[in-house]
């Protein structure tokens, strides 16, 4: 029997945020422990999808019902080993955001929980998503419990993050949208057939005018959402504002969509643009990870600190998706794994410091190593992650990343490498202000370490960042087919010379 | 055994795992003995490996085990695998061998500190990286290791965190490192660039084909200031007298024995690629050379006991890098070996008169302590007399061979051995004037310190007395033309690859090098006579000179102004530009004030629209009336 | 004679339209449209339709303006004073934008019917009296009628509901 | 002579361009109402001319249905202008700008 595993998964946190509609709002402990319970139950249910995916390019687990016949939009669902691991990613993640939000949401618990489940659906609808409308459908439908976890459950200056995040993110996908339709009109023009089918949209060659305006309208919604210079900052206010939950979702796995619809849209759709539009955006690429990197080792507050190190970090992705070879890519999509983790886990960390002593500045720390040392630990490996340290997660990725772009474009590499500098040397000056050095704070005197609780929802996050670190080959593996096929796409097309003429399409005419 | 080369690493692991998990429940007794008992395992483990490498025919000592797949995409592909050749094997025998004899000193040195088991842990774990580092088959890994270490010593430098200059010296450590480590990285990403792989075996038998001239010096000064990172030389080597504000075991076995001559070994490892570019290896003996002198004049005057044997650990590495640089490996490694015990001799020593002086570090608050620490004066001046190369101590043999090869290679010249020499000299200067300084003279202790000054544990002194036994014989592995056992196990390593006969014609030469070695004996000798002379019998001239030079004294005292001058020129004007101009100014006011003006104009707009809302239902009908008279212009017009 | 009667009766219309807009008081205003709707009802009589022309007279001019007249007297109202807000500007506008439209409509037929034929398509011109009114509404346009039964329904409610409620001031 | 239908076409123009003018202009709402329907009538003789044009009685039901809708809204909104009456004691209609922002 064929269990429709995909559906399953996006639909059930929903599902659970509807049954929550039920529960009465005081109950908070019922309420807590049923969207703690089906979030594992969704990342449980996730697993499967990991342990049978087969090492092939194709899409798996796909899903197939029509939807909007009338529009050619169907429900079309599917992963290939792109979007495997950003959908584990998620499912990985919610639980334990669930977890690290047991006390620190003092109001309207409900609302908040169902926000975020109906965020996951929302999320692990765009990663499976085959279908363009679909795909557009809920990369809207993520926006809106995202603008309210930041908007109700934020900090002093929440109102202007959330509608600075909704707009910015906004501006982006109504580009998209048009886009979107052009796509579809042009093939629809082109085939006689209308659709929203990615894979088949995959087929069309879109003359080389049109690729220079669908790539930037895309990619514009996807650099706003990754975030890449100079387009990141909402990052940092959103972060600051965010409450924990919130950041970690936002960090770990929204960010991502940007990233992931580069390497499923961008690069199979428009190869001619992506070719000419490739040193631009190597270019902020780096400037990103140096910007970033300068930037947050200057921030007085921890939160904007982590918040503008995704910033350099996502440059790193970006650098490994556009050097368009194998470990390019490959250390790419390992690099968004492993800043979910790491990146997650900062921002997991920064969020119980908080909890206990409601400031995030880092000046108001010093020598907690002392008081808290099994925070410091963690915090420690975790940074060490961040940094690069081999042997732990963030190598991987990182030096992938680097030896792709070397062996494309050997300026890029060399200002990205870099890098490794940066991120050493603001990692380390905060932690040595926050850990080392005297206890002179009497309310740092205070402080708990963590309780088990916040231990056990650490532990999952750094056995990962271990386990990348010492054996990525389990991963590196699964998704090795599917970039191959990405390549092979993309050099295929640039390489045929037959752009068609654009003469085909109505209502819209070359420049 | 060869199977089992993995469990080498693995012992200081599982060490570091049960310090590091349980390390809190453990009483000293047990995380002392977990500590020790791994270095021990591996040593012995080591041991047996090496024995029986010894019984391989000399051609095929290199044997190789891979563990698993690492990383592998694309054509890209690195394994977990080790090898043990004689250069490894040396390696791994000091680290060992080094580690286990300070683990065991470090129980009695870290007697009541609260991170007892956390400190055994790092330990532990430093072990384990240098182990990687040494037995990596492949650059990969070796940088995994190489991190590692680095780790370890940021860790440990900083293992008292709750002084903030102990947790900068730390930072400086790592951030410093991770600059080498920048050049080396990219030196690992352009020789798999070149050679497509990056196991040592399969870039090395290819070198000499297919690596252009040109690459080759790309690479090798790439990899080389990685080591110029690890290994503490100019421009980089600011880290290292900072480093010192570890635990002093720490700076015995991080910082002279072991971590810091990873650069030398990777050098060495990588001597294909370098003896393909005599301009690298030009570079690397001047930097060498010039490292060695500098951080020599350093030692002259600092009063900081543990600072002097830092700037010396970084002048001895210079050797050892010129060494390198006129292609003598061996006698680099030797150097390397020899130097690992009487370093760390001294070290743990001069640990060991803190301990006595409840951790005092200032030369001007010591003096007269021979007859107090006679074990610890005893094995001092073993060490000392090792390291100024006086003759028949273990130094003499590493250091004249350095510098007899310096003048005969065709890389080398008259003038390296010239400045070598006169570097010996100060190296014996400074090194006795330590010893005048703290064991001879009238002592400047300070009175309620006095009253406690005793003679460390055995648990410590017996240690020392090993080293004290290695740096007194160890050398005659060496001897060259009588013994060269040391040069003779490592010759198949470093002719495996490539032709190396830059030496050739200096095995004739016995008579010359005699004289060479007579001269350098009789430069150090008046060094020592020197310090003796100003430190002994006239104790007052010293003051008097710096007076009189007292610029060059400023200049020398104050590090050449180097840490200033990074200051100045790195540190300062990046934190400004970063903090007043990237992210006030360009973050904030730029982008973020482009994008609040947007939503402010928009909102402006909004408010001058709003206007129009007059609530008066004509208006409204008015705006019907405009839009129908537009709407049916614009189709008359069209 | 048609267009004699034609002219007339536009002219009646165009002038009853003009006193009603301009006349300040609301009474002589109602009484100037009941002047219009009955030119206006001639005018359909022309266009061979006595059904609406009669249902017009008896609606609009007996029962709507009647209702008109009702509420101006129960009002009691004086007459416009000078306006308290300023809207000259606005009112002006609305006149010129008035008489655009007009220009633009006129130019608008007038390049419709260019090179059209002024009089329909020959044959027997159908007029529209009861009987033939009264089928089409009962078998083709049955549903809207019904639903038009139920809209007056619904006025009624509404105005009768509005009658009744108690306001506050 | 048979008149165009252009010229009822014109004249009905003419009428509703006056009852826009009222609307425009008049600040009483009834007069304002009262315009409306004279824009009403002015639609329903083009309706008329051209049912005579087009030889159809669609025309004819079409302007009943007007008059039928316009009953109703005159009803109601005879009934609004009184209500307001009664609670803002005026039928200005610049009396009123609830509408605003």
């Amino acid at each position: 029997m064929h269990i429709p595993l995909l559906t399953i998964i996006t639909a059930l946190p929903t599902v659970t945020a509807i049954l929550l509609v039920f529960l009465k709002r005081e109950n908070e402990r019922a309420i807590k422990y049923v969207t703690l319970l089906m979030s594992t139950v969704v990342f449980l249910a996730s697993l499967p999808l990991f342990f049978t995916f087969q090492s092939t390019a194709d899409m798996q687990f796909t899903e197939v019902h029509a939807w909007i016949p009338a529009l050619g939009t169907r429900y079309h669902v599917g992963i290939d080993g792109i979007s495997l691991f950003m959908v584990l990613l998620t499912t990985f993640l919610t639980p334990i955001v669930v977890l690290a939000s047991w006390t620190n949401i003092s109001r309207n618990l409900k609302g908040y929980m169902i926000s975020l489940l109906v965020l996951e659906t929302g999320i692990l609808g765009v990663f499976v998503s085959l279908d363009l409308f679909l795909f557009y459908v809920f990369w809207e439908v993520m926006l809106i419990p995202m603008y309210f976890i930041i908007g109700i459950w934020g900090g002093r200056n929440r109102i202007y993050a959330a509608v600075k995040f909704f707009i910015y993110t906004f501006v982006g996908s109504l580009l998209m949208l048009v886009a979107i339709l052009v796509l579809y009109f042009y093939h629809g023009g082109l085939t006689g057939e209308y659709t929203f089918d990615v894979l088949k949209l995959q087929e069309t060659h879109f003359p080389l005018g049109y690729q220079t305006w669908l790539f930037l309208a895309f990619g514009l919604s996807f650099a706003i959402k990754v975030p890449m210079f100079p387009f990141h900052t909402w990052l940092p206010d959103a972060h600051v504002e965010a409450p924990t939950g919130g950041s970690v979702i936002l960090a770990g796995v929204l960010l991502k969509m940007g990233a992931y619809g580069f390497l499923r849209f961008c690069l199979p759709f428009f190869p001619h643009a992506v070719e000419q539009f490739t040193p631009l955006i190597l270019t902020l690429a780096v400037v990103g990870i140096i910007y970033g990197a300068l930037v947050a080792m200057v921030q007085p507050d921890l939160k904007k600190l982590v918040a503008y190190s995704s910033v350099s970090h996502l440059g790193f992705v970006i650098l490994g998706i556009f050097t368009l070879n194998n470990q390019g890519i490959q250390g790419g999509l390992i690099q968004m794994v492993n800043h979910g983790l790491s990146t997650g886990a900062l921002f997991l960390l920064v969020g119980m410091i908080y909890e206990r002593r409601h400031t995030r500045r880092i000046a108001d720390f010093g020598g907690l190593a002392k008081q808290v040392p099994v925070f410091a630990t963690f915090f420690m490996i975790v940074m060490l992650s961040s940094i690069g340290l081999p042997g732990l997660n963030g190598f991987v990725g990182e030096y992938l990343i680097i030896l792709g772009a070397f062996l494309e474009q050997r300026v890029f590499a060399i200002f990205a490498a870099t890098g490794v500098v940066w991120t050493a040397v603001y990692m380390l000056l905060m932690y040595q202000r926050v850990m080392f050095g005297k206890l002179d704070k009497e309310e740092n005197k205070k402080l708990l370490d963590l309780s088990p609780r916040e231990i056990g929802l650490l532990v999952p996050i750094i056995f990962f960042i271990i386990f990348i670190g010492v054996y990525p080959n389990a991963f590196l593996k699964k998704m090795e087919p599917s970039v191959n096929h990405l390549i092979e796409v993309v050099k295929s097309k640039t390489l045929a010379s037959d752009i068609r003429e654009p003469s085909l399409i109505i209502g819209l005419r070359e420049e | 055994m060869f199977e089992n080369i993995w469990l080498v690493p693995l012992f200081p692991f599982l060490g570091f795992l049960l310090n590091g998990l349980f390390g809190s429940k453990f009483s000293e007794k047990q995380a002392g003995i977990v500590g020790s008992g791994a270095v021990i395992l591996s040593f012995l483990a080591a041991g047996a490996i090496s024995y029986q490498l010894l019984s391989l025919p000399e051609a095929s000592r290199a044997v190789t085990q891979t563990v698993y797949t690492w990383i592998e995409t694309g054509a890209f592909r690195v394994d977990l695998s080790f090898t043990v050749d004689a250069l490894s094997a040396i390696m791994l025998l000091v680290v060992s061998g080094v580690g286990t004899l300070i683990h065991i000193y470090s129980i009695g040195y870290m007697h009541g500190d609260r991170g007892f088991a956390r400190y055994f842990a790092f330990l532990n774990l430093f072990t384990f990286s240098m182990l990687i580092l040494v037995l990596a088959d492949n650059f990969l890994l070796m940088f995994l290791g190489w991190e590692g270490v680095g780790l370890c010593s940021y860790l440990l430098i900083g293992f008292w965190y709750e002084d903030k200059d102990n947790a900068f010296a730390g930072r400086k450590a790592f951030v410093v490192n991770r600059v080498g480590d920048f050049g080396f990285l990219l030196g690992i990403c352009l020789i798999f660039a070149t050679f497509g792989t990056l196991d040592f075996d399969s870039v090395f038998a290819s070198a000499s084909d297919v690596l252009p001239p040109e690459t080759a010096t790309i690479i090798c000064l790439l990899l080389f200031v990685g080591a110029i990172g690890k290994s503490a030389q100019i421009p980089l080597y600011v880290w290292l007298p900072d480093a010192m504000a570890g635990p002093t075991p720490v700076s015995a076995l991080i910082h002279a024995a072991t971590m810091v001559t990873a650069g030398v070994y990777m050098v060495a490892r990588c001597h294909v690629l370098f003896l393909l570019s005599p301009m690298a290896m030009n570079v690397v003996a001047v930097i060498g050379l010039f490292t060695a002198f500098l951080a020599a004049t350093i030692a002259l005057v600092s009063t900081d006991i543990k600072k002097v044997l830092a700037y010396s650990t970084i002048s001895q590495l210079g050797y050892m890098f010129l060494a390198c640089g006129v292609g003598a490996f061996g006698a680099g490694i030797f150097h390397l070996y020899t130097h690992a015990f009487f370093k760390s001799l001294l070290f743990m020593s001069a640990g060991s008169v803190m301990h006595a002086l409840q951790n005092e570090t200032d030369m001007t608050k010591m003096g007269g302590l021979k007859s107090k620490l006679p074990v610890t004066y005893r094995v001092f001046l073993v060490g000392a007399l090792a390291l100024s190369g006086v003759p028949l101590f273990s130094g003499f043999f590493s250091k004249d061979a350095i510098l007899w090869k310096s003048v005969v290679s065709p890389l080398g010249g008259f003038g390296y051995w010239v400045i070598a020499t006169g570097i010996a000299g100060l190296t014996a200067f400074y090194t006795f004037r330590l010893i005048f300084l703290i064991f001879f003279g009238r002592s400047r202790v300070q009175k309620e310190v006095e009253k406690h000054i005793h003679e460390s544990p055995v648990i410590m002194t017996a240690p020392l007395g090993i080293l004290a036994l290695f740096s007194l014989a160890g050398g005659y592995v060496g001897m060259p033309h009588f013994w060269d056992k040391f040069d003779h196990f490592l010759q198949p390593v470093f002719s495996k690859y490539i032709e190396n006969n830059l030496f050739e014609r200096s095995e004739q030469l016995f008579g010359l090098e005699f004289g060479f070695m007579a001269t350098s004996t009789l430069v150090v000798l008046l060094g020592i006579g020197c310090a003796y002379m100003l430190y002994v019998v006239r104790p007052e001239l010293p003051a008097e000179l710096s007076q009189q030079f007292a610029g060059l004294h400023r200049f020398l005292f104050r590090k050449w102004y180097v840490d200033e001058l990074y200051d100045a020129t790195v540190v300062r004007p990046l934190a400004v530009v970063s903090d007043k101009v990237l992210w006030r100014w360009v973050d904030v006011k730029i982008i973020d004030g482009f994008v609040n003006k947007v939503a402010e104009w928009a909102g402006r707009l909004g408010a001058t629209l709003r206007l129009m809302e007059t609530g008066l239902v004509q208006n409204y009908a008015l705006m019907v009336v405009v839009g129908a008279v537009a709407l049916v212009g614009y189709f008359l017009l069209r | 004679m048609i267009a004699a009667l034609f002219f007339a009766f536009a002219a009646v219309a165009v002038a009853g339209a003009i006193l009603m807009v301009v006349h300040r008081n609301p009474v002589y205003s109602a009484l100037f449209l009941i002047l219009t709707l009955f030119a206006i009802a001639g005018l359909f009589v022309l266009l061979n339709a006595p059904f609406i022309a009669a249902v017009h007279v008896i609606v609009y001019a007996g029962a709507i303006m009647v209702l008109f007249l009702f509420v101006v007297l129960l009002m009691d109202l004086e007459e416009e004073r000078v306006r308290r807000h300023r809207l000259k500007l606005a009112q002006i506008l609305g006149i010129v934008a008035a008489a655009v439209l007009l220009v633009e409509v006129g130019v608008f037929l007038k390049a419709g019917f260019a090179g059209a034929a002024t009089q329909g398509p020959d044959g027997s011109q159908i007029i529209g009296d009861t009987e033939s009114i009264g089928r089409l509404l009962f078998t083709e346009y049955l549903f809207p009628f019904e639903i038009a039964s139920v809209l007056l329904l619904s006025g009624i409610i509404g105005s009768v509901l509005l009658a009744k409620l108690k306001l506050r001031s | 002579m048979i008149i165009p239908i252009s010229y009822y076409l014109i004249l009905s123009g003419i009428l509703f361009t006056i009852g826009v003018v009222g609307v425009l202009t008049r600040r009483n709402a009834i007069v304002i109402f009262m315009s409306i329907e004279l824009m009403l009538n002015a639609v329903n003789l083009t309706l008329i001319a051209f049912s005579k044009q087009f030889n159809s009685l669609d025309g004819h039901v079409f302007v009943f249905f007007v008059m039928v809708v316009a009953a109703a809204e005159v009803a109601v909104g005879l009934a609004l202008i009184v209500a307001i009456f009664r609670t803002k004691e005026s039928i200005f209609v610049d009396d009123f700008n609830l509408l605003k922002w």
